[in-house]
């Protein structure tokens, strides 16, 4: 393999990883010497900085991981307290209501009551801690609930204070297609 | 619940572009014409498609049976208004091609391995609990109660749709009776009694298939004279058509 | 600002979003008109391009998103898992090639082109992320495109690099028929 195609595969591989990959597991994966990969390593981070690019490599004795251009920070900053403190969506907010009156639920019902995939929105209220999260097994995934900061955020104690609770939360409706749902998967798994 | 059990052909043009590319014909009215009597075999021998999806089925059918009559009969009069339902089906079938051919790509594609990976949210970024604002307790009622009531639970098959559609059972045995009653009739008493022109097509389609059935046998003198229905023969001797429909 | 330090800016706000980012937000954090966004992303991906960079830029209708080269897929693949792709049905692959070529479309459209129901695979396209859906207004329901996670999984940066787009995007008789089998729907069904 060429040195430009070992860097490109080293880009994406740190960019796909949100922590410190150790060097030695890129070499394995690119099926060259560790050597190699610190030599590219190298050459990417002195091209971004030629290249006024957006991205930084980060090394850490025998890690490296991929960051922003500490130039760029306060933009980096704007966005992220943007996405944390802007007000919730509609599909945020209709997955929130589900996930507290339905809590603990999983992702595959939460969807089948909204009838769209859901992954992206769990992912940003676990993100602001409005959602809590628990795994039931490695391969049923996760339960989801409303976060106990969020739920005294709106001035109760826990989910059976919300207004309804005992009707809303047993609606039959619900019952219902989640029943479908549940059917459906079993039966339909690979159609 | 919805109905699991799901039929070979999802829709009418997905079986009659089927039957076509089987032949190994090109889209035309005269290869529509070719498969007609499979189509329609087809959608009286499959159970499993659902009350709903047989409504499409029968309104293809009834073009299908248009085309087909017009390639046996040249005397059957087409309206500018039939004319265009041919043409559109068959214009329909060919951008239907398209799209099938090109989700075949698709599979290719998602085959290939060539994924594009991305990162996840904000990965990196540490978690903190910022409250939501300008949110109540109520308002999480108020659209929780919103999305139960747009839950649109499975229907119910939609009896509605279809309760207006002659089927082609319901026509065969129709006939059956009045052969019973009146040894023969015409093409044109039949037509004659019919309520609209889908009914007339479904008339002519359950004569087609009664023909082929050997329930009955047809007469035409000359060109453009009457049909006359005649019981068939050795019905006796054949006992019950295979496909009859006892009630 | 200049027009490196705008592309600086927008590659690590798009690395530290990792979903898709609106061309207007990139553009109000960058403090620039949307058009000089739409133009620095076209120049990015170009250079990625040229350089065999890791990186590409996927755009789809008024966002963009980062993500890594197709041509290093095998390698990524080793290091983190993709989501399950379970298999679609032809059915499922055929509606699907409808809503990226076609979309954004109603699912009245949708049918007059498969000429059958076409609420279910709808649901489950939904579900599994490879569609989205955005409300057009209260009564007229909702219109259809290829989501994100779609293009990804083929390895496209946007709906216009699909095969044959020219061909299948636009059609004067599509739109004939369409127009049909609407007014058709108009009076036989209602859905």
């Amino acid at each position: 393999m060429d040195s430009p195609k070992i860097k490109s595969i080293i880009e994406s591989l740190l960019f796909v990883s949100g922590e410190p990959v150790k060097l030695a597991k890129l070499a394995k994966i690119c099926q060259v010497e560790k050597k190699e990969v610190e030599k590219s390593l190298e050459e990417i981070d002195v091209f971004y900085k030629e290249q006024n690019s957006g991205f930084r490599v980060i090394k850490s004795g025998d890690s490296a991981q991929l960051g922003t251009s500490p130039e760029n920070a306060e933009f980096v900053s704007q966005l992220v307290s943007g996405e944390i403190n802007s007000e919730l969506s509609k599909s945020a907010l209709e997955t929130l209501a589900i996930v507290a009156y339905r809590g603990p639920i999983t992702r595959t019902q939460i969807e089948a009551i909204r009838g769209v995939n859901t992954s992206y929105i769990l992912r940003s209220l676990l993100m602001r801690g409005i959602i809590e999260r628990k795994e039931i097994s490695e391969t049923r995934g996760f339960l989801y609930e409303a976060s106990f900061d969020f739920l005294k955020s709106v001035g109760i104690q826990a989910v059976k204070d919300l207004p309804d609770w005992d009707q809303l939360s047993k609606n039959e409706k619900i019952e219902e297609i989640l029943a479908i749902n549940q059917e459906e998967n079993n039966i339909t798994k690979d159609q | 619940m919805y109905n699991v059990k799901v039929p070979k052909f999802e829709g009418p043009l997905n079986l009659l572009l089927e039957l076509i590319e089987e032949q190994k014909l090109n889209i035309t009215e005269m290869s529509i014409a070719q498969v007609a009597d499979d189509y329609l075999e087809y959608v009286r021998g499959e159970e499993n498609i659902s009350l709903e999806n047989l409504a499409d089925f029968i309104s293809i059918a009834s073009k299908i049976i248009l085309i087909k009559s017009r390639s046996i009969l040249p005397i059957l009069e087409v309206t500018s208004e039939e004319e265009k339902e041919i043409k559109d089906l068959e214009n329909q079938l060919q951008l239907y091609k398209k799209f099938k051919d090109a989700g075949g790509e698709f599979d290719k594609l998602l085959r290939s391995g060539k994924r594009i990976f991305s990162r996840d949210y904000l990965l990196g970024v540490s978690t903190v609990f910022v409250p939501a604002k300008n949110l109540n307790a109520f308002d999480l009622k108020k659209t929780f109660k919103n999305i139960i009531d747009q839950i649109t639970l499975p229907e119910k098959l939609p009896k509605e749709a279809v309760r207006d559609i002659i089927t082609l059972e319901e026509k065969i045995n129709e006939f059956q009776k009045r052969l019973e009653s009146r040894v023969e009739f015409s093409f044109s008493q039949m037509k004659e009694s019919a309520k609209d022109n889908i009914e007339i097509i479904v008339s002519f389609l359950a004569l087609l298939e009664m023909i082929k059935q050997r329930i009955v046998m047809v007469e035409q003198n000359s060109l453009f004279s009457e049909i006359n229905i005649k019981k068939f023969k050795a019905l006796t001797i054949h006992g019950q058509p295979k496909n009859q429909i006892n009630n």
